[in-house]
């Protein structure tokens, strides 16, 4: 099959991304971000999700949330590409909402059977946000962990680290029956459903454990393993999406401090000592966003190859978001170590972003899985 | 009988017996407060008052200031506050929370004031009964140190002082302030002048001090802001134009490369960071840590970047080792120098990699009770900027090492 | 009916017909020696000869040159060169030797010599009958190519020329050189000039061509040292002074970023280095090499570093493909500027990862029989130093990204 | 116990290793080296062994083959110190000799019992030279692999790697007997013996097969893991000293070419994208040589510790190595690159050292395994 040269991002994936920087840097600006996150510096502050509803509102009006739903449930099934370049735009503004979440979750529950997952999709094209709740306490999404159980129809047990968990109206769980894991989707208003936020270090996302004590729930999937393996390219590239956007900010943010800030009556950018770094920082958000592009491709177009390319982007974009963060602090030196500099609230999210859905090295195991084979 | 005691003079010999017996005898009581790691991290008054209890009392008993001179409120011996602080060290007493006075304006007021100016500030340095903060970095002036602007204007035998400083540690507990400005805006270097001025007896007046909150959301470093503080002319130390030299003397010190040595205490406040090593943190945690089915500690490649770790940190261990040894050094800074580089990167590469190994629970912070070691990680990632960035950022110090031990060509 | 071939114009698409019909009946047999594994390194007498009948052959069959105007030989065609490249690769046809000629100096002469130095220089030049070199670098000009000292002094309607250049490749078989010197030492970049000289036709009177020994042994690289060549001044290209920007002509279609497209073949001789990736070479090694008890492929570590090289493989030829999209570029220099260094220090890494999978087999070389892929890794590691220093250090390629890309400024 | 705050490292260990700098430099400045070792560029030219048997003569004769060797054999039993003092000197020079394969297998001999140790010993003595034989076809030198049989007193088989095989009156050979492994004493020129070089990268060194038919030997141990568990810290010491001096020089050698060598009207050193670089190496440097005197001293006053910072030492001399000499080429430009320029000397014998007894990731694992304990 000959690929799309342009990895499927023609004129309306560039117009659709266009609109979506515009929206973001009109309604987000940093400093504004900045006023709505950080406005508490207190690390026992309370634990409410800081965002805006009503900027949230607009994107689901604006279609975001269902771009990646096929036009049979509503949605306006676009590809991956147009997605990819959707989240990074997000990822630029560190914006705060459940768009990932909600995305993601239209992935999973596009790789299920049946009308109940339909449903589900429908629901988010009425304007739902949702979540995947399938970690558990260890940190771990592997297909077959999971926390939750499921019997006679009702979920009991908690999932670890659900994102947005504050922000969206229903959780797509996995839960085990004692065999196979499947996915239900859950109200998060439901009866039995608690939701305890955890207090994390990034300050433009929620994150909390998801109790669920005796919650009727509607199976969507009985083979949750199925369902993640066909969703975790599209889930792994666009989390790598965001990371490049934000990577991208910090860059261009870094530069221009290197560009004006003096030392030793010279720009900071004269040394090499500073400028190498930015370049390697450039070269390796160029890698990520190639192969984050890539993958975006090859999930529409070769879906053999988009765990290998996703789990490439994933690991490059985890390095990449490590070493952009580091710099973008080390560079503005002591005003970047305050709170009162933007940088540290990129840093912070990068700092999320890099384990979410499985570190660096995590990805490379799975890539020599792939490309090797199994370990003797 | 230790090596050590084995080659004292008797003096220190007679010295040691003094320090053992009076320690013997005059332990602390237990804090009544949790000690902070270090002395720069002091947050309350009952943290401070404990300590500064203590080192009044090892100052009574001579154990502080022993190598200056008399008048100065020293003790007056030779070579003699190694040896108390070696025995201190023995017994775990806790830090000394003058840290800043004692280690950097203790030997620049001793070498550059005028003789009533030691004689009026040192002894209650030594005691600890007045805590000192060092005036430095300036928002505009971070690595590039001689580009300070704060200013200081002749007026008769007064100077009047405006400017900014930053990062100034204990400047909330502080009596006085080490202080580098400048006196001549048309010349660099030669611009620079060094004062101590008084900060407490000020506040609210010419001196306001602002917690600064740092990228974890922590406070604990200061703005100090000057508007026409009034100083007499006797706080000058050296001549005017000559602050960059008397503020390399400070940086000597602060180094441990300086002529006096700095009294230090057994640090019983920070007894467990002294005992668990960096890396055996790291080990630990990689046990504690479930990763892909197996703990971290079983994982190939954590081992081995766990080992990367411990190598670079017992190679730093011994370096400072041999950097005693002198049949095992060419030149004599070549390993001094690169102390603050290599164990600032150290903790930042290490805290990175614990983050890691903790993958989903790093995301956890201090106030989330499930977060492993109490989000102790990530905030020693966020932290190890502070140290890769102050005092000189990295990159300085990597021109300082080519420059002066390489003796490759200024990059400026 | 391919992509590409669906947005032909209607001369491209009867060109590309032309093209698939003639290499139809026209490849090339088999060569009767072992080709190079690129033009740059053709050997031999009878490797030269070769290739040179297959370029001509290609050229007469109206596929090499296609852009080129008629007068100066070439087919007139427009935009057609890439037509007639995709489809020699199609069919995997042998490389055209006179590769400098092609992709340096035909541009150059093009845009900057007079028309009669275009007709009677590149006829020869497309056919392959003149095989062209490069005389850039110096022994005192790395890097910094604008600090060449080869002189030309005028002397009459002639120029006198002295000097040294080094690395030139295939000088040992060209006809012509084009070459960067100095006609005034008292203006760095205006004191310089660009001529094409006679190499061949001067070999053992004004002209010395001496092979350069590599680290590794090999030879292949050649030194040239100019004494009192005389060369007529319709030679010179573009005005007096003016060698930088004509320079910049040629470096400029060096990396691929000129206005014309250099006529390129399948490269036969090639296609075990086409059809095996680099990182894929990489795990052929692992799973043949033991290591404590198992195959290297087995190690955690070793995968996770040959996973790490695949990974910066992948995302090199997806940046690629990628840098001729534009929604998805922002500057259009910023992945063409990262080729040279990505490439260059990807081949560097990849080979050293190998040399350590080796292990002590590693030590072997080209000669030992015993030697794991006949030597090839320690060998190729070594020679990874030529792409990393040649055409500018990558520490130059950093300036230039930092300073053109980033807008940073310039650090010297 | 109390460790020596110097390492060891005395009055006269520093006069050893001072007159053994002054001997080097004296007798095989660098250009001298290049004239011995690289007048033939040719790889494929002939395999003789390129050295000085004279000045080899001389170092015996200063007893530097038998520093190490216990005074109860007519040895100066000095300590591990001063042994690594030497062997960093012979680094520095690149010397070519059988100096470490000789030192090592009077480290070997001494930790066996018996009078036959004894009398080989006592060979080294009187001046012979040796190497150890004990590494298979694979390349592996762990204590239960060998190529090599014995039976009834007569070895077959072959062992791979030998280093300076053409240069060493004596082999000290591991052969299994079906059983554990032993150690043997064998001379070069027994009959049965045979030496067939290998064409390696490194220039200074020479390595062979060295097979046996049928040969007689002396059996110095018959518990060969036991004496290499107590050689191996000093083993994996020695190289490392090697390796330091070796880096020392491609350091010094690089620094004064960036003094000097102009690019852009700038000495080279005056850019950070060099003279930064240059200051890591010096801090591996630095680091590798802390911790190769640290594993001396532990050899001598701590031997419980001694493995640990042993594998430490030649860990990071390995990864020092590689990054001094990949500096040492790419600083040196065009020049660096050619065969006239002697730092590609070095480079090989870095390279070649890289690998000996094990590269950094192999110690690093051994680490792992002494410190947190087996993997699962």
């Amino acid at each position: 099959m000959e690929l799309p040269s342009n990895f499927g991002f023609g004129e309306e994936e560039v117009m659709l991304r266009d609109s979506a920087a515009k929206f973001f840097a009109d309604n987000m600006p940093v400093d504004k971000l900045h006023a709505l996150v950080a406005d508490d510096s207190d690390p026992h502050k309370d634990l409410a999700a800081k965002w805006t509803p009503e900027l949230w509102q607009q994107m689901v009006e604006l279609g975001w949330t269902m771009l990646a739903v096929p036009e049979s449930a509503g949605g306006m099934g676009m590809g991956a590409a147009a997605v990819a370049g959707l989240c990074e735009q997000a990822g630029k503004a560190a914006f705060p909402s459940p768009l990932l979440s909600t995305i993601n979750c239209t992935y999973l529950l596009a790789a299920c059977e049946g009308s109940a997952a339909t449903e589900a999709l429908e629901a988010v094209v009425g304007g739902s946000a949702a979540s995947y709740a399938g970690i558990n306490a260890a940190g771990s999404w592997e297909y077959a962990d999971t926390d939750v159980m499921v019997s006679g129809g009702k979920l009991s047990g908690t999932a670890a680290f659900v994102q947005d968990a504050q922000k969206v109206q229903y959780f797509l769980v996995k839960a085990a029956d004692g065999g196979q894991s499947g996915l239900y989707w859950v109200a998060a208003d439901a009866a039995g459903v608690t939701v305890t936020p955890d207090a994390i270090v990034d300050l433009t996302r929620d994150q909390a454990r998801v109790s669920f004590d005796g919650v009727d729930a509607v199976q969507v999937s009985a083979d949750a393993s199925a369902a993640l393996a066909a969703a975790m390219p599209a889930i792994l590239t666009m989390v790598a999406a965001d990371m490049v956007g934000a990577g991208e900010w910090q860059l261009q943010t870094t530069v221009e401090y290197a560009q004006t800030r003096k030392q030793f009556e010279r720009e900071l950018g004269f040394f090499q000592a500073v400028k190498h770094p930015l370049v390697n920082v450039m070269i390796d958000i160029d890698q990520t966003k190639s192969l984050v592009y890539a993958a975006a491709c090859a999930i529409d177009h070769d879906p053999e190859d988009a765990a290998r390319l996703a789990h490439m982007a994933k690991a490059s974009a985890s390095d990449m978001a490590g070493f952009a963060s580091s710099r973008s602090v080390q560079f503005h030196g002591g005003i970047g170590f305050t709170w009162e500099c933007y940088i540290h609230m990129y840093f912070k999210r990068q700092m999320h972003n890099q384990a979410l859905w499985g570190d660096a090295a995590y990805h490379r195991a799975r890539i020599a899985e792939l490309v090797i084979g199994a370990a003797a | 009988m230790s090596e050590s005691a084995r080659k004292d003079t008797p003096e220190q010999a007679e010295f040691r017996q003094h320090c053992r017996d009076w320690l013997k005898d005059n332990q602390p009581p237990e804090p009544p407060v949790r000690l902070p790691v270090s002395p720069l991290e002091i947050m309350t008054e009952d943290q401070l008052h404990y300590l500064q209890d203590w080192q009044k009392a090892a100052y009574d008993a001579g154990l502080i200031g022993c190598d200056y001179p008399v008048e100065c409120g020293g003790a007056g011996r030779s070579d003699c506050q190694r040896i108390a602080n070696a025995e201190m060290k023995v017994v775990k007493t806790p830090f000394l929370p003058n840290v800043i006075g004692l280690g950097m304006a203790a030997p620049t007021v001793f070498y550059h004031a005028q003789e009533e100016v030691k004689q009026q500030l040192l002894p209650k340095l030594f005691s600890g009964e007045e805590i000192w903060c060092q005036g430095f970095s300036e928002p505009g002036a971070g690595s590039d140190l001689a580009s300070v602007q704060t200013f200081a204007e002749k007026d008769g035998d007064k100077w009047i002082i405006n400017g900014h400083k930053v990062w100034t540690s204990l400047a909330h507990f502080a009596e006085w302030m080490i202080l580098l400005l400048r006196t001549d805006k048309s010349s660099k270097y030669d611009g620079l002048s060094y004062f101590v001025v008084p900060i407490r007896s000020e506040l609210g007046k010419s001196v306001t001090v602002r917690p600064l909150i740092k990228m974890t959301g922590e406070t604990g470093f200061n703005e100090v802001i000057f508007d026409n503080l009034v100083v007499d002319d006797s706080y000058r130390l050296d001549e005017v134009g000559k602050g960059w030299q008397v503020a390399m003397t400070t940086l000597a010190h602060e180094r441990g490369a300086g002529q006096m040595v700095t009294p230090s205490s057994g640090g019983r406040g920070d007894e467990d960071k002294q005992k668990a090593s960096l890396t055996g943190g790291l080990v630990e945690l990689a046990q504690n840590t479930t990763r892909a089915g197996k703990t971290a500690a079983d994982d190939a490649v954590l081992r081995d970047r766990i080992v990367q770790m411990m190598i670079r940190e017992e190679g730093f261990k011994q370096s400072n080792r041999r950097s005693r040894v002198q049949g095992l050094i060419d030149h004599p800074m070549r390993i001094p120098l690169q102390n603050k580089l290599l164990s600032s990167e150290l903790m930042q590469d290490a805290a990175g990699l614990a983050t890691e190994i903790e993958g989903a629970q790093g995301s956890l912070y201090m106030a989330d009770p499930n977060a492993p070691a109490a989000g102790h990680w990530p905030l020693a990632y966020m932290n190890s900027f502070g140290f890769t960035i102050a005092a000189g950022a990295n990159e300085v110090q990597r021109n300082i090492l080519g420059e002066r031990v390489l003796g490759l060509p200024k990059s400026k």
